[in-house]
Parts: structure tokens; C-alpha cells; sequence
């Protein structure tokens, strides 16, 4: 028995743990560190119909214990990702979930229909919440109504199951995972980045060119936590959650708080080979602890 | 590229709120190029998180050990200051792609022109300049006369000239002044230091000669994954290609990347 | 001419560093590290009409640069504010801003009432966004209408300026801001914490017996600085920052994004001296800036 | 009650995890009573950024020191595992009310009950308490064989019980084996330790002794300002009447507030 297996829609997971979105480009670099075979899946930089540059530099900026980011969502397109970055992928033993970005719902259609035909693609991540782009984005994640119909215009031409990723930038979050649930999605991803900004003491100006970015890293984590055990209790797909994680005693937090797997952002920037590490940490933790499978851990703070 | 815990063989202020260190491990095999540097983690602490990106200044094969020179300016660097002989500090390198000395012909000669901590990477480049022949001629630029450091260095590769901008040592204002007021005879330039310095540079030779800069950009990861650190190229300022510092740089030819 | 002296709606502040409510009692405990004449003001810890006890303990909790509290409006109740604490302070010269929390707009107004009736009282500050207790609290501070209503209910019956203070767990606290405005505030005060979580390792439980708490410290001062920028450009009237401040240099941070004085929370349990240092530590620091008065630095992110 | 930055005179391991610490500077001067507090931060940084509330193990006037034993397990503690002699430690004390050595009437025993990192502050108490003439008995629990310190320094103060739960040193069980097995004669009880012995010793000596009771609580500020640690009193359990365990306390008499 494999203790760490994670079976959810689309995704046969040998171990709960991906690099998260945005945080891992298209994965090139770390195969350089370590086989991409050993993660449990790749969530591969935010993809759009069109090749984007991003924001103006500086694009990151440091805070306490978490990082601000205004990338931008730059990506080189749908076409190339599809023709160059995926089949580079193809040599690993990894399923890959391709997180789709657009300033429209058609933008968004587009990008899934084309992306989710790629075979070693099993899943998309939709990401209905960045805060780092003028038009989309962040917008689409945070009004129910909105993040239903994207949610649900994705699910009728997607080939693979249908993940939603989540802004914690909201008065309910409840809310709008449920209605992205009744929009028909296999899972929800959660959290991306809360909105955070830093000024410059000198100039007075913000660090970022793009004035405000997302914070991630330890930071955040608290609220990562406190959102997955509030929206697992509420839906009935399954939460991939994210937030600060860089110790398996991290992973086990989300867990008990309901998620499933869990995804790596910011600390793969601290430590190029966190990902093996936790999946290697896991094992001695789960006997210390004395839990057999991973999976019994799955919402323990709220299960009876 | 690689991830190890290295040992301070020696750390010392050597001016101004700048500090050399000295590190020994086996990270040093892998290092060849000057103007690589490398990602420091300067504690095991979350607060700060980010490593932080410091070129390196000397590479001892020998003595499995290589120099940084930073200046202990912000909340990392002033952390990286207090470190003690015997410490171990958390590095990740080498990285980026480092100067080319191949690109000067025999018997020609190089202009390497640095600013503040600009500087420290020049020192390795003049040295493996130096070894394959190359003549190199040193123009230096500090703030002041305690801002200075590796001018003695400098001096034993080549001709060395100094200028601070309060003119307290060598010539007063910038490196322009010793450029301008000089008519030194060169093949190529390899310049590190600040943005403006980078611009003047460009401007001032890029047409007549090859030009090498090595610019500076705020990083996440410092392998090429996190698109933090992209600049823009200089034949399509406003489309999305694009050159990331940490790996298709620090160092670039003149003319290919908007600075 | 002081160069710190900021004048605000009732307050006149010899400087712009206060404790935050919740962070200082009623001020007895730290009138045996310092003579409290030396702060700016003092906003006093939140009272309501009848005594409370609070939450179950463990009620803090410690997280990366930061910490979760969930201590739930615990205060002696109206009376004892009105007879004890509040008389202790009037030996100081130094304004009050008294606190005001209830579980019904009635309550608001009842204690709005009576404490602002007491002389050294200079200002309310509305906690409309406490996220600790089971009724009133942030529910008052998360949606436009509700926060607008108990804005004028207590407008109509103080006797002192009133400030609100925001909750930073919304959507949109622009609009939260503007109808507070329009109800008639004279000052908004941001940021409450926010809401967060942490589960012990061992048990799976929350470590605060409350479950949820919030979050406060260096880790959420991104949020709040781009919060207070987007307010302070949005409204007429003054703000007054907190959120992680634990330096000169967060101080003027706050400054530049558009506050006019700034409350420090949580470092005055990592140092009991926090506030007077701050304030010995900002005439160095303006003239390092070469900045004559701190007034000018209000808003200097934006203004032209 | 002070913040200060006191010198690390020495810093030892003496059982498993557990730490002993000698600090030094006037701030001992200001330290009287056993069982009183003080509030260290283990480190500069922002993570973490709580201080840790650790008790006063022993108190040197002469010398101006005093001494803290702790269990290194979490990060705030780990990490003050770390620090070396010379080092400074941030304090904040001395804080909490302490022991009161005057209730026990000159002549009559005192019965010191202790469990695991409760045993340090007994210390403090079991030597002043002797100090004015009162004899000591001291019963101390720990888990195992390799967590028991202190042993020897309470022998030379009175008769000493040390109770493990696995048996591998003294008597095997808790505190309360020992505590049944012997027909002890005293005054007045002192308690320290997790806080289920606490509820043990109070239901069992309370009715017929004078009991005191060390408690713990997860603090904010330490000193009585955040309501972080306060609990409900005994005869209004579930009122809004409170005592606080940093000021009020940590320690109570039995029957005083709800443990
Ligand atoms: C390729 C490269 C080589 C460098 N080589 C050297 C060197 O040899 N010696 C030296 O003293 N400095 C060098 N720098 C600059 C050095 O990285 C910054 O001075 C340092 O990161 C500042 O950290 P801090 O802790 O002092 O400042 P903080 O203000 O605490 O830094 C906050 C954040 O901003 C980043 N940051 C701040 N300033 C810069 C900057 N100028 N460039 C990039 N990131 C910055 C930090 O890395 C950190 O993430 C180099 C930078 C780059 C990109
Ligand atoms: C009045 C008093 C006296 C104490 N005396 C001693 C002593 O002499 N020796 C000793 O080893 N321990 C003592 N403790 C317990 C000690 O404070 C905790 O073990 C310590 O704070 C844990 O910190 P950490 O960094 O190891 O754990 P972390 O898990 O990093 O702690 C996280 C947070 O929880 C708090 N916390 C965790 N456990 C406890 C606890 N049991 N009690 C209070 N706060 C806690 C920490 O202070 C911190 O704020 C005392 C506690 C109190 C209240
Ligand atoms: C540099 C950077 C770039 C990111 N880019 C994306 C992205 O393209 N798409 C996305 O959905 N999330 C993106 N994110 C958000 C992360 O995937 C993740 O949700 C967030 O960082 C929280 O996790 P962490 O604290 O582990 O970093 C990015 C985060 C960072 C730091
Ligand atoms: C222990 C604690 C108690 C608090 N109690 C109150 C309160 O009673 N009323 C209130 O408006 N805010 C309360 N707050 C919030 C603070 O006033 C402040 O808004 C917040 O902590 C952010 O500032 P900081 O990061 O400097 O702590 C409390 C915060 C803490 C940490
Ligand atoms: S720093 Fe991450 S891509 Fe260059
Ligand atoms: S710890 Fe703050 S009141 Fe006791």
C-alpha cells in the first residue's frame, strides 16, 4: 500500500504534493534539481490564448514571512505551451494541471477546449484569481454569479475534470465555492495570493511596479487554513489546498483542515527541492503520529 | 547548480558597510564563470524568506572556496554581516551565465568598468582575463573615499583608476569623468554597476565596440522558474519576448535587452 | 513647532503613535513602563454595555510574524469603563479614543451614549469588525448598508467624532469606507485583523478554543497598507493605520499609503516600550528623509 | 517588572530536550519570589515573534543571576536551545505574583509536588522555604528515566520522590503513586505541573490542607494587558469574573479559579 496515494477527479496521485501554479514555470528548471517523476502532480504557470509579457519590473518585493508578487500572468501562449512546454513534460510520470487564465469567458473557453486535449494533461485549474492583471483575473473569482458562469462555460468543453481556483480576497468564500460547485467543477484549488502592497521608504512609491501584488508564503497561511475548513465543510468536491506550505507538518495542517492534496508556492523559490522533501518527510511524520494512510487525515479537525 | 550548506572560512568589513566572505565546499567545483552568482540564504529564519543574489568576486579551485563582497545595506545583508567564522550559510549556485572572456582576441585589451558592488564580480573576470593574456584596464566608481575596496587588487591585474563622487579619492564624480578625461585604447567593454552606469556605457561604446553588462533585478527563485526577473529585449520593447536576468544573464551584449 | 503634531477630528495627537484597542487594557499595565502622557492617544480596549467574559481559552496563538487571538470583547462592561478605567487615564494628558462594541445597533448606541460623555473621551472608534464574537462584531463590518445604519445610529447620540473601524475580510472595503462616510464618520481606522485559523499537529483541533481567530502582527501589514491606499483615495476623511507596525519605518509606510496617524497592536507584547521608542525614533528618521513634518508624508504614495 | 538584555553565564543540557540557562544583570534584583515568571524572546526576528513565558528555577542575588530550566520542543524554545555563552537574551520580568513561603506557620512542613518542566520553579520555593526554617517534601513525576533533573539539588533540601510513568527510574506511575504509597505529615501543599496533577492534588489535599497551584496558560503580553490568559473563578464558573495567570497568577490558591 502506498500511504500517500491521493486519488481524486482526473488525478491519480502516487503522493499529495505539486508545485503550485506560477511558482514552477513549466517545470524545466527544477528537473534540473530532481525527476519530476517523484512529485504528485505539476500545476504549470497560468496559460492564456495569447503569449503575455506581464507587469513592468520589479514584479516581486519581500514581507514578513511571505513575498509579494505582480507577475502578470506572463506565459508565452497557448500554442507554444501546447507544442513545446507539454511535450517536454511527456518524459515524467506526472500528471499535469494546467492552470488557464483569460481576460474574458471566452479566453477562458478557448484555452481549456485546446489544453485539455493534451494527453498528459488531467486536469485544469482555473484561475478566476489573480490579482495581478487589469482585466479577468481577480475579477471573475470574486462575485458567485461571475465565477458560475466561467466555471461552468469551462466545464462544457473541457476533456478532463474542471478545477476552480479560489481568491481569498473575499467577504464569503462559502459562497462562492458553492456556486462553483453547482456550476458543475470536479475540485477547487485554494488560495491564491491575498492582495498586499509595500511602499518604498526612500520614494514613497510602491516596490512593485504594478503598485499592489499578491502576498503568499508563511504569511498567509493562518487564512489558507481557515478558508479550506470552511469551504470543505460546505462542498462536496475535493479542495487541493495552498498557502505558506513548507514543512509535512504543514501538509498534515491542511489536511485536518479538509484538503486533499496540498500544492507548494513560494517555498520552492527558499528551497529549490522542497517538493521531494516533504514527500520524503511524510512517511516518519504520519508514524509518529501513528496514522496509517494520508487520507485519514482529510478533514480530522471538523470529522466527527 | 546546486544546493549545499558551505563554511565561512573568513568574513571581514573590508570599507563602508561592506563585508567580504570567504566560503569552502564543494559547491566550488561547479563554478567557472565570473559574473555567475550565487542565491543566499542568510538564515533559517521565515523572516526574511528570500534568498538573496550576490555575485561571485573570487573562485579558489584549490581551496575549494569562493569570495563574496556585499553590501550589509537591508534586513538580509545586515543578518549575512553577523555571521561568524565556522557558520554555515545555505547556498545555491552557481548561476546565470557569467561573462565570456572568449569574446576578447589574444593580445587585445579589456575595459571592465564597475560601480560600487558592481565591482566584486570584475575582480574574478579581470583575473581569468589576465591568465589567457588578456590586458585589462580597471575604472572604478564609489561614492567616497571609505566606499573603496579591491583597488589594490585591481592594480596588480592592470591599470586601475578610481572615481568618488565626492572626489575625497582619485578622480571627483563618476566613471564618465576617468572615461572622458582618458584615451584609452580597448577592445571590448564589460561593465557592472549601477542601471544609469550600465545606460552611459551602452551609449558611450556599444556602437564601436562589444559591450558586456551585467545588470541587477529583484528575484524569487534565481533559476528561471517564477518570470520575476524578465527584462524586455531591445528589438521588441513592448512585445512579450523576453530575457530573464537570472539565467539568460546577468550578463548580456549591449544591445539585447532593454535596460 | 512639533513636527509629529497631527490634528484629527476631537484629536489633537502630540504625536501619531497610539496603542491599539485590545493591545493595551485600559493602559494601568503599561503606566508602570512609561508615563503614558507620551503617546499620541490611547484607544482603550473594546467596551460594551454589560460585562463580558470573552471565549474559552487557549485564546492566542502564535503564526509566522504574527499571531491569532480570539479573546471576544472580554471587558468589565460600561459602568465599570465609565467609573473606574476611565478616571484612572485622566491623570495623563492624553486623549482617549474609547472603543465601542455590541451585539445589536441598541448596544452601540447605548455605550456610544454614555462613554462619550466622559471628558477625557475624545473620539469613538466603532468595532464594526471584531471577528471573534458569535453576533455583531464583523458582521457589522462586511456588508455597505449595515455598516452605513450603525454609523448614524451612533452619530446621531455621540457626543465626540466617531471613527469605524474596518474589517479587512471583504471584497470590496472601498465601498464599506464610502458608506461609512457618507453615514457621517469622521475617521476610519484600519485595519482589525484577519480572520485566520491554526490546527495542533497532534490533535487535529484548532488551537484557539474559539476555532477561527485573527490574525495581526508584521505578516498582515501588505494588506493593510494596500487597504489604506486604496481608502485613503477614496474618501474625505482621515484614517488612522495599524497593522503590523512594529518600526519608525512601518510608520511612515502607513504614512505614505494615507493614514494620518498610526495605532500599534501586537508589538506591544514583544516589547512593552514600543510605543515611546516609536516615537523617539521618528524625528531621526524624518530628518535622514529630510522631511520637515510627518504631515507631509500623508498620502505621498499618490498625491502628485 | 523590567525589559531587559541579560548575559548567558552558562547554558547546559541536564536531561532529555531539557535545558538549564543562567542569565546575568540587574534585572535580578528585582526577582523575589519563587514561582514568579519572566518572558524571554528567543531571537530578534519576526518568527517567532511571541515572547515565552519560563519560570524562575533559581535566583543568585550575590552574583545577579538567575536561572531557567526549559524544554526545547517548539520553535521559540528550540531556537533558544541555540545560544551560547556571551550571548543576550531579551527578558521581560519578573512577572506573575509567586509563591507565598509566609503561609506555611514556622515549624510546619510544606509538601512540593512537581511534574516534568513544572519541577524548575519548585526549586526557587523548596530553598527559600527552607531558608526560613520549614522542612520540605518533594515528590516529582516525570515520563522516564532520561527526562529527571534536579534530583540531587532537592535531596540536600529534604527528602525526595521521584515517580516515572514507565518505571525505568523511582517509583513507576504518576505522582499520585507516590503520594498514596506514603503517609506524609505537613502544612500547606505546592503544586507545579500539566494540568491534570493540578486537578489531582487539588480534589485530593484541598479540602484539608492549604494547596497552591502553579497554572500555565498560553500568553499575549505577560503582563495583564491583553486578556489572553485569564480564567474563570471557582464560584462564578461561568460569570464574567476572571483572574489573570500572568498577573493574578500563575500562582493560585486551590479553590480560587477553575482549573
Ligand atoms: C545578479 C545579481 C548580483 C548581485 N551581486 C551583488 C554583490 O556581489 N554584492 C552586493 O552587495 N549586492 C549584489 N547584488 C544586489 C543584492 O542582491 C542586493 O543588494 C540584496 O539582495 C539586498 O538585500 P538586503 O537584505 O540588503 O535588502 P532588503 O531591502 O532586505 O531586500 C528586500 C528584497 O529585495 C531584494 N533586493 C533589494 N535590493 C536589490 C537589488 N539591488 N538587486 C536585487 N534584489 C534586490 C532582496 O533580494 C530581497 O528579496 C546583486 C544582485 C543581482 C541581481
Ligand atoms: C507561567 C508559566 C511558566 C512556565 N514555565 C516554564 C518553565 O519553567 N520551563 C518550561 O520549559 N516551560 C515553562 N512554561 C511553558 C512554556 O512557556 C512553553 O513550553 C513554551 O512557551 C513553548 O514554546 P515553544 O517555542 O517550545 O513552542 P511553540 O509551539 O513554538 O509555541 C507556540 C506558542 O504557544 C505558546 N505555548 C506553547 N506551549 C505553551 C505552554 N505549555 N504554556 C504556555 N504557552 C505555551 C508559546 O509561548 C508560543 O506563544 C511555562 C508557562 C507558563 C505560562
Ligand atoms: C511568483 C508567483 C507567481 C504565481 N503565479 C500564479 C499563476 O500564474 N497562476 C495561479 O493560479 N497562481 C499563481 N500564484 C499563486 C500560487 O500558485 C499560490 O496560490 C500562492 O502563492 C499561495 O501559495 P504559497 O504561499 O505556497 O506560495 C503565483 C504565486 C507566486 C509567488
Ligand atoms: C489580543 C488582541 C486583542 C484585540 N482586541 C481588540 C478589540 O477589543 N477591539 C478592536 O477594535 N480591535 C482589537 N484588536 C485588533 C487590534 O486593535 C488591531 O486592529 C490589530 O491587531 C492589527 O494591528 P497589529 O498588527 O499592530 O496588532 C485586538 C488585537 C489583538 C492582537
Ligand atoms: S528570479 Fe525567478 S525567473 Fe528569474
Ligand atoms: S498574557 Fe496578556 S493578560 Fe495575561
Amino acid at each position: 500500500m502506498n500511504r500517500l496515494q491521493i486519488d481524486l477527479p482526473g488525478l491519480s496521485l502516487k503522493n499529495p504534493i505539486m508545485p503550485a501554479s506560477g511558482c514552477f514555470g513549466f517545470g524545466r528548471e527544477y528537473s534540473r534539481f530532481y525527476d519530476l517523476s517523484k512529485l504528485g502532480a505539476i500545476m504549470i504557470k497560468a496559460t492564456t490564448e495569447m503569449p503575455r509579457f506581464g507587469n513592468a519590473t520589479p514584479r516581486v518585493a519581500e514581507t514578513p514571512a511571505g513575498m509579494l508578487n505582480a507577475i502578470g500572468l506572463q506565459n508565452p501562449g497557448l500554442q507554444k505551451v501546447v507544442e513545446e512546454e507539454l511535450p517536454f513534460l511527456q518524459q515524467y510520470d506526472v500528471p499535469i494541471i494546467a492552470n488557464v487564465a483569460g481576460s474574458t469567458i471566452e479566453d477562458y473557453v478557448e484555452v481549456a477546449k485546446e489544453i485539455s486535449k493534451v494527453s498528459n494533461v488531467h486536469a485544469l485549474e482555473l484561475n478566476i484569481s489573480c490579482p495581478n492583471v487589469k482585466e479577468g483575473g481577480i475579477a471573475f473569482g470574486t462575485q458567485p454569479e461571475v465565477a458560475y458562469a466561467v466555471t461552468k462555460a469551462v466545464k462544457d468543453v473541457s476533456e478532463v475534470p474542471v478545477y476552480v481556483k479560489l481568491s481569498p480576497n473575499v467577504t464569503n468564500i462559502v459562497e462562492i465555492a458553492q456556486a462553483i460547485e453547482r456550476a458543475g467543477a470536479d475540485g477547487l484549488t485554494m488560495i491564491n495570493t491575498l492582495l498586499g502592497m509595500r511602499l518604498d521608504l526612500k520614494t514613497a512609491q510602491p516596490i512593485l511596479a504594478n503598485g499592489t501584488g499578491g502576498l503568499s508564503g508563511p504569511a498567509i497561511k493562518p487564512v489558507a487554513i481557515r478558508m479550506v475548513y470552511e469551504v470543505s465543510q460546505n462542498v462536496n468536491i475535493p479542495i487541493i489546498g495552498m498557502g505558506g506550505v513548507q514543512s509535512a507538518e504543514d501538509v498534515l495542517e491542511f489536511f485536518y483542515a479538509g484538503a486533499s492534496a496540498v500544492a507548494v508556492g513560494t517555498a520552492n523559490f527558499v528551497d529549490p527541492y522542497i517538493c521531494p522533501t516533504l514527500i520524503d518527510d511524510l512517511p516518519p511524520l504520519l508514524d509518529k503520529l501513528g496514522i496509517e494512510h494520508i487520507s485519514e487525515c482529510i478533514g480530522r479537525s471538523w470529522k466527527k | 547548480m546546486k544546493k549545499a550548506y558551505m563554511n565561512i572560512v573568513s568574513h571581514e568589513k573590508i570599507a563602508r558597510n561592506i563585508y567580504e566572505m570567504t566560503l569552502q565546499g564543494e559547491l566550488v567545483s561547479l563554478m567557472n564563470h565570473p559574473g555567475q552568482f550565487v542565491h543566499i540564504r542568510v538564515g533559517d529564519s521565515l523572516d526574511p524568506i528570500l534568498r538573496r543574489p550576490i555575485s561571485i568576486a573570487k573562485i579558489n579551485k584549490e581551496e575549494q572556496t569562493f569570495t563574496i563582497v556585499y553590501r550589509a545595506e537591508g534586513k538580509g545583508t545586515l543578518l549575512l554581516s553577523q555571521k561568524k567564522i565556522g557558520d554555515l550559510v545555505d547556498v545555491l549556485g552557481p548561476l546565470g551565465n557569467g561573462f565570456s572572456i572568449n569574446t576578447v582576441p589574444t593580445g587585445e585589451k579589456a575595459l571592465i568598468v564597475g560601480g560600487g558592488i558592481g565591482v566584486p564580480p570584475l575582480l574574478e573576470l579581470s583575473k581569468q582575463l589576465n591568465a589567457v593574456g588578456i590586458e585589462t584596464i580597471h575604472v572604478l566608481g564609489f561614492q567616497s573615499k571609505e566606499d573603496v575596496f579591491y583597488e589594490q587588487q585591481f592594480l596588480s591585474l592592470g591599470d586601475t583608476y578610481i572615481a568618488t563622487v565626492d572626489g575625497s579619492y582619485g578622480t571627483e564624480g563618476f566613471v564618465t569623468n576617468v572615461l572622458n578625461d582618458n584615451p584609452f585604447s580597448f577592445h571590448t567593454v564589460f561593465s557592472c554597476g549601477p542601471t544609469v552606469m550600465l545606460k552611459v556605457i551602452e551609449e558611450k561604446y556599444s556602437t564601436n565596440y562589444p559591450v558586456f553588462l551585467s545588470l541587477e533585478e529583484r528575484m524569487g527563485c534565481g533559476i528561471g522558474a517564477c518570470f520575476a526577473c524578465v527584462c524586455h529585449r531591445k528589438d521588441d520593447p513592448t512585445g512579450f519576448t523576453y530575457r530573464k536576468v537570472c539565467t539568460d544573464g546577468p550578463v548580456f551584449p549591449a544591445g539585447e535587452v532593454l535596460i
